[in-house]
């Protein structure tokens, strides 16, 4: 889960990391008293979304008048489809330097990863691999001042910075481990007047481990329908085809969106009903997925948990209920494979066994694909 | 006739009296595992299928013998159950449940690696060896059938689709992994290759991997020495970058993790990579083909 | 550092680990207020001494009214030495059970030790062995609820009980561990309407952690005379005789309290100089033995980092201000041995080269010893 | 000619800039030790006493092939500093410090454990080999002297006593070793027995023991097999129960740790105990004649 640029800084706050003066904005009038608080500041949109500068996400107001304009221009405002509903007012810098510093998980190693560069300010994939000192760190023993300082030492840096730095990075390890982080990152980590501040910072918490992070507010990326689904518990992702496909676990939905594409037609989405899903929870997705007002809907099934059966009843469920006013395109194999196919032929819909007949097919159905 | 896990395998069920658990016990006792204990604290006595029930791992592991775990207890206490086996003297762990914290993970894996403990999973469907009759997982039983090709997958369902082609397609299996989908599990598909490479009853493997990370990539350096026939097959090749397509694994993020780069290596180090997975089992006769 | 017990049941508390309802009394109507709001209370003197039952230090008060009059007669008493300051008021239990646990350091093994009996209430040393319950932990796992739950099974705990107690030791390692204790002990750990409860607690924090702990309040233990001297920085033990001993080194303080003692003569206390001291503590340290009004003062000095022209310049700065009043034996050697002797002997003070006849004859001197 | 510590110990000063580590590592360098390096972050390129200062073990290891390290930074840096060099691959390790949280001392020493390092200490004066000429601590120099017999001791200045009445007496050293005062330290009676044990050079050997514990209690066990003479002194003997006398370790709590026991225990393992420091030398002298 991403957090706010707010909540990240705070994070850093929390742990004794160095950030600018800055106030959260949630009304123009808010926007007033913070430059008159802490002088002239950018007023940074708090959304997910990348490049949030270039899209007009980040706005600098001198005064407490122009900063209450600023947000009124803002607040409400659309950015790359999502709504600013806050800002963030944070006091100028005078940066001297913008270096980048990230703790995150290395999934080769199954050790957490620590980057560093004294080319920040862009995003770290910008970077050329030789300006990135790597410092992986031993779970076992965590990151203790050591690691810093030869951390420092390989980026070059000394005196006051290589101190600061060997500190920082301690926290910065405390917070990717005490909040469950995937990634912190501060982004420019800059210079001013000769210390390290971090002047920006994102912040992704293992979704996992939510349930002991209680107090943290949820904030939901992805469109209203993602969050829909999501809501159902199942995995979703909208593309920007007209082919609607169900399947269940993660690789086979996947297996099936390349299926799609790989006979031409076009995939409206990425949906993993689950290993082992029940009816209901099926039904509701497959409601989902009519919404979508796709061409073809198509269902791939490979039951192992998952019964054939169930998946069945939800099909001749959502059927005789929302309805099913386009093509559908059923493969059923597996568990109760015998009942699901019947329930099914009793309803007139015939369903496939093999996966590559049923994925062409769909696609047909489509009006697309190499024919 | 399998790696990792044999017949000699002694099974215990952590979280036996959970639905799941319960559920599971009884497929893995129908499949043949020896399935030699349970454990759910409070319920010491009980049985389960027939298994007997203990509070602890410990005490099981004294009574049975058992040298083999696996957990069905909720994400939140699969820490406390992996450690309460890891601790206890298990070899063989089995981490079933999803959405378990990464960081929990990492302790977990870090762990099992002092110890020399072999983990499968978390967020795995698990292991069977069709020759030796035993499993320790959630797959379905009929689809596997004893024969000479070692699987090992990242994803679940997707490896039933390409191991039921296998089996209808004459090729039997020593043993199928599943990995898990996880961002950290405790297997590579290097460690898992090791194993088979070592098999002698394994001539030819089969690897469904997925777009994310660069365990492919690895793996790819490391069969260029293998020296048995291996065919790949990738999903998330239609998979948009910066979007999770379910597996918290199953990520392109930063340009790392496409399926680009994973295929060009698998190809450059001698496998055979299909596109699709209906293509694997005729992939895998003409590999065999040329041994 | 010992806790009072109403900081040991805070910080159990902060832990999640369930105490009787208590308040902290300062005056007589903070009881009154207490009992009122709590009901019928033990009102217990906070001192850092054992046996505070037996000696009158826990009273009982059934009204507001008698609550302030038994305050009014405890606040200020004297128990063992002690005078009390505060009480802490607690809920009157209906105790079913008492059990006993505690996490400690096992010197020998240099891990963590978890220690537990059904037998509880009674001094853990007067439990026999066979109903105690030891179970070592691994500093790189730490205690997880398992091992708890390893405990609850050789203790022969079963269901709420077993639960409970898995749940507390995961909590009261957590404190060991956090709040660096040297003992964190919950004895009695009773057994209130068929729940675990902490209704006596002891948490000793390491002196030297208390650097990561500047919140905790400070509480000496010991005589004022032997608060003095730790102010100085050495350590210092009264004990009850009349030769007053200086020497360098903690073994070295030992052995010559055990020189003295050999000879037949009573030392008067044990006082560290540390390994390196200089001229100033020295003094100090001197001068709070000339304040005990020994019948002789000896100072065995080995000279390590110790110079023994240090001793010398301080025994001569003591003897010229505050005078030394008393019999003086010194026994001199090593680094700088000579410059500090000839220091004496310029002041008419000839030291000693051997301990053995040093203490010999300060023993001599206070009329005591075997002749 | 000695344990633990000998002429290829290559030694580092970890806080070599600071009063203590500078005038130590002058009086190592004068009784022989091989001070290759020391480690003060910021003061890369200094030297002290002609010793290369440099901000990191790991780089102070590469340049100089250090394999020892003496720390001498305030104690609450000291679990940094001690991790610092056990992770760059010092293997013996000195730990001057006093008032180290036994919480740190644990993660210390667990962690050498994992790494095979040997701790002298914390809380110690160190560790001196006479007959090598090298010494990582705090001695005085001038009390040593090559020759037959291992010390080995809880406490400083009382080692000092004793090991200078040896050399007096006509009993040389081949390593004088000091535990450390703390409750968790590095080593144990019997670990530093063993090397001597081993040490064909080592013919008897003085324990220097104290109250508290029972460190004298477990290691008259392992004497019952060591073959060697041994004297051991014991302080405390006068010292009321509850009371700590300084160390922390030196403490007679809960009717554990007393002298008497320590006494009995040694007695019975064949050591022979004596009451006062000065009467080490006979004792020895009479042990050693009966060899």
């Amino acid at each position: 889960m991403k957090q706010y640029e707010y909540l990240a800084k705070q994070a850093l706050r929390d742990h004794g990391i160095p950030i600018p003066p800055g106030r959260l904005v949630n009304t123009p009038e808010d926007a007033y008293q913070a430059v008159q608080e802490i002088g002239p500041a950018a007023l940074k949109a708090q959304v997910l979304v990348g490049g949030r500068g270039k899209a007009g996400g980040i706005r600098f107001a001198s005064t407490p008048d122009e900063a209450r304009d600023v947000a009124k221009a803002m607040l409400g405002m659309d950015l790359k489809g999502y709504t600013v509903e806050r800002l963030y007012a944070e006091g100028k810098l005078d940066i001297e330097r913008e270096f980048y510093i990230s703790v995150t998980t290395d999934r080769n190693k199954k050790v957490p990863l620590v980057m560093a560069s004294l080319a920040g300010g862009v995003e770290i994939e910008d970077v050329d691999d030789s300006q990135i000192v790597r410092q992986w760190v031993d779970p076992r023993v965590g990151v203790l001042p050591y690691f810093g300082r030869e951390l420092a030492q390989r980026l070059g840096l000394t005196g006051t910075l290589a101190r600061e730095l060997a500190d920082l990075v301690v926290k910065l390890y405390q917070i990717y481990r005490e909040r469950d982080a995937e990634l912190v990152e501060i982004n420019p980590l800059a210079v001013v007047n000769g210390h390290l501040m971090a002047a920006d910072a994102r912040l992704n918490i293992d979704d996992s481990a939510l349930f002991r992070h209680k107090n943290l507010e949820l904030i939901e990326e992805g469109s209203e329908l993602e969050k829909k689904v999501h809501q159902i518990g199942l995995a979703f992702v909208e593309l920007d085809g007209d082919i609607a496909i169900m399947a269940n676990g993660a690789g086979m939905a996947m297996a099936t969106v390349d299926a799609i594409q790989y006979f031409g037609g076009k995939p409206a989405n990425f949906l993993d009903a689950g290993g082992g899903a029940s009816v209901e929870p099926t039904a509701q997705a497959l409601d989902v997925l009519v919404s979508m007002k796709p061409k073809v809907l198509f269902i791939n099934i490979f039951g192992g948990i998952t019964r054939c059966d169930d998946v069945a009843t939800a099909i001749l469920q959502v059927k005789e209920g929302t309805g099913i006013p386009v093509p559908l395109v059923v493969r059923l194999v597996g568990t109760n494979e015998k009942e699901g196919v019947a329930l099914l032929e009793q309803a007139g819909i015939s369903a496939y066994s093999d996966m590559a007949p049923a994925a062409e097919r769909a696609v047909q159905l489509a009006g697309e694909g190499r024919s | 006739m399998a790696v990792l896990l044999t017949k000699n395998s002694k099974i215990l069920v952590q979280g036996i009296t959970g639905n799941q658990g319960r559920f599971h016990t009884k497929q893995m006792l129908a499949y043949g595992s020896q399935v030699v204990g349970g454990i759910s604290p409070g319920k010491a006595g009980d049985t389960v299928e027939g298994v007997p029930v203990f509070d602890t791992v410990e005490t099981a592991v004294q009574k049975t013998g058992a040298n083999a775990s696996i957990v069905f207890v909720p994400a939140p206490f699969a820490k406390d159950a992996a450690f309460e086996a890891m601790e206890s003297g298990i070899q063989l762990l089995v981490m079933i449940p999803e959405h378990i914290p990464v960081q929990d993970s990492i302790d977990i894996v870090t762990r099992a690696g002092e110890l020399g403990v072999t983990v499968i999973g978390p967020n795995t469907f698990g292991i069977i060896s069709p020759g030796e009759k035993t499993k320790m997982g959630i797959m379905p039983n009929h689809i596997y059938q004893p024969g000479p090709i070692g699987v090992v997958a990242r994803s679940g369902t997707l490896s039933y689709e390409i191991a039921f082609s296998l089996t209808n397609g004459g090729f039997g299996q020593t043993t199928v992994v599943g990995m898990g989908g996880d961002p950290v599990v405790g297997q590579t598909f290097i460690s898992v290759l090791r194993h088979f490479k070592d098999d002698p009853d394994t001539k030819g493997v089969v690897m469904v991997g997925e777009i994310g990370g660069s365990a492919e990539e690895e793996a790819a350096e490391y069969l260029k020495t293998f020296g048995k026939p291996v065919v790949a097959y990738l999903a998330g090749r239609a998979a948009p970058p910066g979007k999770r397509m379910g597996h918290a694994g199953a990520i392109i993020e930063r340009g790392r993790g496409t399926l680009e780069s994973k295929e060009k290596a698998l190809t450059a180090a001698g496998a055979s990579v299909v596109t699709m997975p209906w293509q694997v089992v005729d992939a895998l006769r003409e590999a065999m083909a040329h041994v």
